[in-house]
This record gives structure tokens, C-alpha cells and sequence, in this order.
């Protein structure tokens, strides 16, 4: 039941965005829609339970999305500096690292931060254990390569999904 | 004689054929008489500030009943051939494992998906869009869910009432037209015109694209489910 | 400048159509025959048709892959 | 005001533009397609952003819509590019020699095709 009110407040917001207008009669069909679909399509969905809805949570949410923008950037100006070298220094090669997050949303955010970030791409994903494509290998265990990759984004997500 | 010739030869007399034609081509300076009068007076017959939708399910209403004709003919027989019996049935399939990230980020996307393909559906008649775009767009809502979960069983019955019940309701609003008011078959005179823009206008349009949206996706939806399901068969 | 932008859209729909038709492998004649699809849609969006546009972009780069796959699937199963 | 808008927004579209131009170089000069799909990803990502970002400021009006898009493109844009990664690898495209390390290929087992029941 928390699952599709969630869900109807998701579609309801994308609804007023789109439509990019109050007017009450758009709200009430949009109300509809959005109460059809969360129950039609929302019968097993567990993806939006797993967000922490507390003060600190969302404080956090804010703060990982000033974190990721900043990473985004960086990667990005990495990634352009490697491609325009002559040389192209690059040191491919398949990592493995391990995450403590346990709810399937918050993983799923972390494996989509690490694909946008600096050199790093998730390839696959196995309950706990991420293998991820690196650009420049700079540790080949488990350990180092976690605290190089996972650790910027886990501290937030963790109090973000649990 | 070889190919390639016939195949140059072929193509060199279709450039023949056509270069008169591309020289005197002038591009679209004026409107021809049919589309001067629906620019003129599409808003204020049909009251859609959406002159494409207005004529396709006003001034053309009869050649978008063919149309959907035609597609559930296509389904029909998509359905025909392709169906699998409960017997025929393999009881286990070894399949790659979807990643979690998909399964889970679908969730979230085909809901998402579905409502807006169900915005185009309801400002259908004042932005671009409409009936089969809200459909189609419905349908790749659909194609998600199987992607994400390729064993995920598509509830027949469901989908069944939802495409006749829809079907009807577009012939029967068109008859409605025919027998009550002098419009025509699919007369959108049904209900008051109101004023063009707002979301309740447009006498019976937004109604016929809506029953048309859902026709065409649960169509759509419905045919990919039986290609997914014809995967199983023995 | 928007003619040259269609001049090459449409040319690059007119070699992926080649591509599709005279590539050995299947699966990736079905994926230059989406592109198709995409490229034709943004061609359907600078010549002012949105509405088409959309319908081309969810139906032919989508669902028609997606079906062109699973009756590959088919195809390659019962051939086994 | 108008003005000043509309040049920030002009910056932001030359910026996506410039940063689409360097996933191009980087899909050419890349030597696997791990990488390139790596430098097309991040940069296409960015550069979408940022045409968005300028389109929303010389536009105001559309600008809830683009919110839309916004966490759309960053949603659906990653998951993509791992899901073709993903079927790149298991359909064994190659490697380039550079590659040092490959943890994903030793752990890879039966695990990955699961057998599932299809009567109903």
C-alpha cells in the first residue's frame, strides 16, 4: 500500500511537470491516470520502499547530488584530457569491488553514479559484488579498488537507502 | 548479360525518368485548396488547436477506422499463428539472467513510460500527438517489462476487454455522429466544442483518442506478449 | 543549413538501409534496420512532423527490433 | 535579464556541444569497446545535460519538461550503456591487449543462465 501511494506521488509530480500547468482539471485526470497505473503497473514493486524518507536522508540525497554533479564534471574533464593526449594513457582492465548497501534501489543508484563517474563502468552486477570496467587500474584487489570506486558515493547512500 | 549493368542501366533510366520531375519541382510555396481549408478552418470546426489530429480523427475519421482495422487484422493473425497451446509448452527454459539493475530500474521506468504515453493520449487534440502515438508509446512501456523480465505473463483477459471494449466505443461515438447529428460518422459535434486549448474541448475528440490510444496500445502489447510467449514452445 | 542537416540524415538512412539489406548477419542487419528507424524520425521531426515523428521512434526503432529479434530467436530454436 | 539568459544558455548548448565532439574523438581513438563505450557514455550523458540546461534557460517555458528529462536521461542513460556492456561481454567481444585484469571472467559460472519455469 506504501509501495503505490509512493508510486502515485511519483507519477503525479511527472504528470504536473509535464503538463506545466495547475489547472484543476488536468490535475483530476492526471490524478486518475496516476491511481490506474500505480495500481495496474505497482503490484510487486519494492524499488521506492527502500528510500529513507527522514530529515537526514534527504539532507544527504542533497548533498550526493551536489557530490555526483561534481564527480560528473571531473570525469569528464579526466576523460577528456586521456582521449586528446597523444599518447592516450590508458590501463584498462575488469575490477571487482564490494558494496554494503543492501536495498536493490540503492545499489541500483550506485552502479549508475559509478558508470558516470571518472573512468569507471559498472559491467555487471551480482548481489553484493560489482565488477566494473576501470580505465587506469590502480589497485587490482577487492579492497583497494572498493575504497578508490565505491567509498565517494556508499557514505551517502547508505543513510539514503539503508 | 551481367547484373550489375541491368542493375546501373536500371538506375540511370529511373534518373532519366524522374530529373524533369526533380527540376520542376518548387517546393511547397502554396497550400493546396484542401489544405488551405483545414488551416483555415480546422480550429473553429473541430475546436483542436492540433490540426493533424483533427484531421485524422475528424475530416479523415473513416480512414482511421481502416487503419485500425487493418492492425487488428495483423494481430489477429499474429495471435493465430504464433499462439502456444498449454501443452506445448517446454516446462523449464534456461535463460540469461536479467542484472538486477534493469529488473529494478524498470519498476520505476514503465510506470513512467505509461503515463506519459497516456499524456499524449489526453492532449492529444492541442500538442502534437494522439491516438496511435500514445499507443505506441504504451506499448514500448510493454516491451520494457519484458526486457526486464522475459517470463513476465501478460494478463490476456485483461488486455482482451480493454482492446474490444475500446474498439467499440471509437465505432460507436462515429455512428452516434452519423444517426444523431448532421456532422458525419465521427462527428466531434458529440459534446460542445468549447474553447480551443483547454483540455476539455473539441467536442468528442479527446474521448476518440483516448479509446483509440488504448486500442492500439493493448494491440501492440498484446502482440509482443505472443511473440514472448511463442519463445516457450517445445 | 536544415537542408544539409536532412541531406545528411537521409543519407545516412539510405546506407543503413543498405547495411541491412546486405549484411551477413542477421542480428546486425536488424540493428542497422532501427537505426533507420531513429534517423528516419528526426528527419519526420525537421520536416515539421512531430506526430509522425514520435510514432516512427517508438514503433519503428523499437517494437520492430524488438520483434525482428524474438522471431530470431524462433527462427534460430526450432533450427536448432 | 531576457538577454543574459538567453547567452548563458547559448554558453551551454556550445559547452554540450564541445563535450559531444570529445565522445566522438573518444569513440574513435579508444582501442576496445569497453573504452569507447566508457568515453560515450560519460560525455554523452554530460552533453545532454547540458544542452538541456540550455535550452531550459533560452526557453523558460519548457523548462518543467526538461526537468523531466533531466532525471529520465540520468536514469535510463547508464542502465543502457551497462545493459550493452553487459551483452558485449557475455557475447565475448574482444579486449584490447592493454587489459590488465579481467576479475569478471573468473568468477563468471553457470550462475549467470538460470533456469526458470515457463508452463503456466
Amino acid at each position: 500500500m506504501k509501495n503505490n501511494a509512493l508510486m502515485f506521488l511519483t507519477l503525479m509530480s511527472v504528470w504536473v511537470l509535464l503538463n506545466a500547468s495547475l489547472d484543476p482539471t488536468l490535475l483530476a485526470i492526471g490524478a486518475g491516470v496516476s491511481l490506474l497505473i500505480s495500481f495496474a503497473f505497482c503490484s510487486k514493486c519494492d524499488v521506492i520502499s527502500g528510500i529513507n524518507l527522514s530529515p537526514k536522508a534527504i539532507a544527504y540525497s542533497f548533498m550526493f547530488v551536489f557530490v555526483f554533479i561534481g564527480e560528473l564534471i571531473k570525469a569528464n574533464i579526466s576523460i577528456s584530457k586521456r582521449v586528446l593526449a597523444p599518447s592516450l594513457p590508458i590501463n584498462p582492465g575488469i575490477v571487482q569491488v564490494k558494496t554494503k548497501l543492501k536495498s536493490k534501489v540503492g545499489r541500483m543508484v550506485l552502479a549508475n553514479a559509478i558508470t558516470l563517474t571518472p573512468g569507471t563502468f559498472t559491467l555487471d552486477i551480482k548481489g553484493e559484488d560489482l565488477f566494473i570496467h576501470w580505465v587506469d587500474v590502480k589497485s587490482t584487489d577487492v579492497d583497494g579498488a572498493t575504497k578508490e570506486i565505491v567509498s565517494t558515493f556508499e557514505k551517502y547512500l547508505e543513510v539514503m537507502y539503508g | 548479360m551481367d547484373k550489375k549493368f541491368m542493375v546501373a542501366l536500371l538506375v540511370a533510366a529511373m534518373a532519366v525518368i524522374l530529373f524533369p520531375l526533380f527540376q520542376s519541382f518548387e517546393g511547397g510555396t502554396q497550400l493546396s485548396e484542401l489544405g488551405q481549408y483545414y488551416t483555415q478552418n480546422g480550429v473553429s470546426d473541430t475546436g483542436a488547436t492540433n490540426l493533424v489530429a483533427s484531421v485524422v480523427v475528424t475530416y479523415r475519421g473513416l480512414d482511421t477506422l481502416g487503419e485500425v482495422t487493418i492492425l487488428f487484422l495483423a494481430a489477429s493473425i499474429i495471435s493465430f499463428f504464433l499462439s502456444v497451446s498449454k501443452d506445448d509448452r517446454i516446462e523449464n527454459r534456461t535463460v540469461m539472467s536479467v542484472t538486477e539493475i534493469l529488473s529494478t530500474a524498470s519498476q520505476t521506468l514503465v510506470p513512467i513510460i505509461v503515463l506519459v504515453g497516456a499524456y499524449i493520449l489526453v492532449n492529444g487534440h492541442l500538442t502534437p500527438g494522439g491516438g496511435f502515438q500514445g499507443g505506441a508509446i504504451i506499448a514500448s512501456g510493454t516491451l520494457l517489462m519484458f526486457l526486464a523480465n522475459p517470463n513476465h505473463k501478460l494478463n490476456h483477459t485483461i488486455i482482451h476487454v480493454i482492446e474490444s471494449t475500446s474498439g467499440i466505443a471509437f465505432v460507436a461515438i462515429g455512428v452516434i455522429g452519423v444517426l444523431m447529428m448532421d456532422g458525419g460518422f465521427l462527428s466531434n459535434k458529440l459534446f460542445d466544442l468549447g474553447t480551443p486549448g483547454e483540455v476539455i474541448s473539441a467536442g468528442a475528440m479527446p474521448l476518440i483518442n483516448i479509446f483509440l490510444g488504448l486500442k492500439v496500445g493493448t494491440e501492440l502489447s498484446n502482440v509482443l506478449g505472443i511473440f514472448v510467449e511463442s519463445q516457450n514452445e517445445k | 543549413m536544415l537542408t544539409v542537416l536532412a541531406a545528411i540524415l537521409g543519407i545516412a538512412a539510405v546506407v543503413g538501409a543498405y547495411y541491412a539489406i546486405h549484411n551477413e548477419k542477421l542480428t546486425a542487419a536488424i540493428i542497422a534496420s532501427g537505426i533507420v528507424g531513429m534517423v528516419s524520425s528526426i528527419l519526420f521531426l525537421l520536416l515539421a512532423a512531430p506526430d509522425v515523428a514520435m510514432t516512427e521512434a517508438s514503433i519503428g526503432s523499437a517494437l520492430t527490433t524488438a520483434i525482428f529479434f524474438f522471431t530470431l530467436n524462433k527462427i534460430r530454436q526450432t533450427n536448432g | 535579464m531576457g538577454d543574459l539568459l538567453e547567452i548563458i544558455g547559448g554558453v551551454f548548448l556550445v559547452l554540450g556541444s564541445i563535450t559531444m565532439l570529445l565522445a566522438a574523438i573518444g569513440m574513435y581513438r579508444m582501442p576496445d569497446f569497453y573504452n569507447r563505450i566508457q568515453v560515450a557514455t560519460k560525455a554523452s550523458t554530460l552533453g545532454l545535460l547540458q544542452v538541456a540546461l540550455g535550452v531550459g534557460l533560452i526557453m523558460p517555458g519548457w523548462a518543467p519538461k526538461l526537468v523531466v528529462l533531466f532525471v529520465f536521461i540520468l536514469f535510463t542513460n547508464p542502465i543502457s550503456s551497462h545493459l550493452v556492456a553487459r551483452a558485449a561481454y557475455f557475447t565475448k567481444v574482444p579486449m584490447s591487449k592493454d587489459t590488465k585484469i579481467d576479475k569478471l571472467k573468473e568468477s563468471i559460472s553457470k550462475a549467470h543462465l538460470k533456469t526458470v519455469k515457463t508452463k503456466a
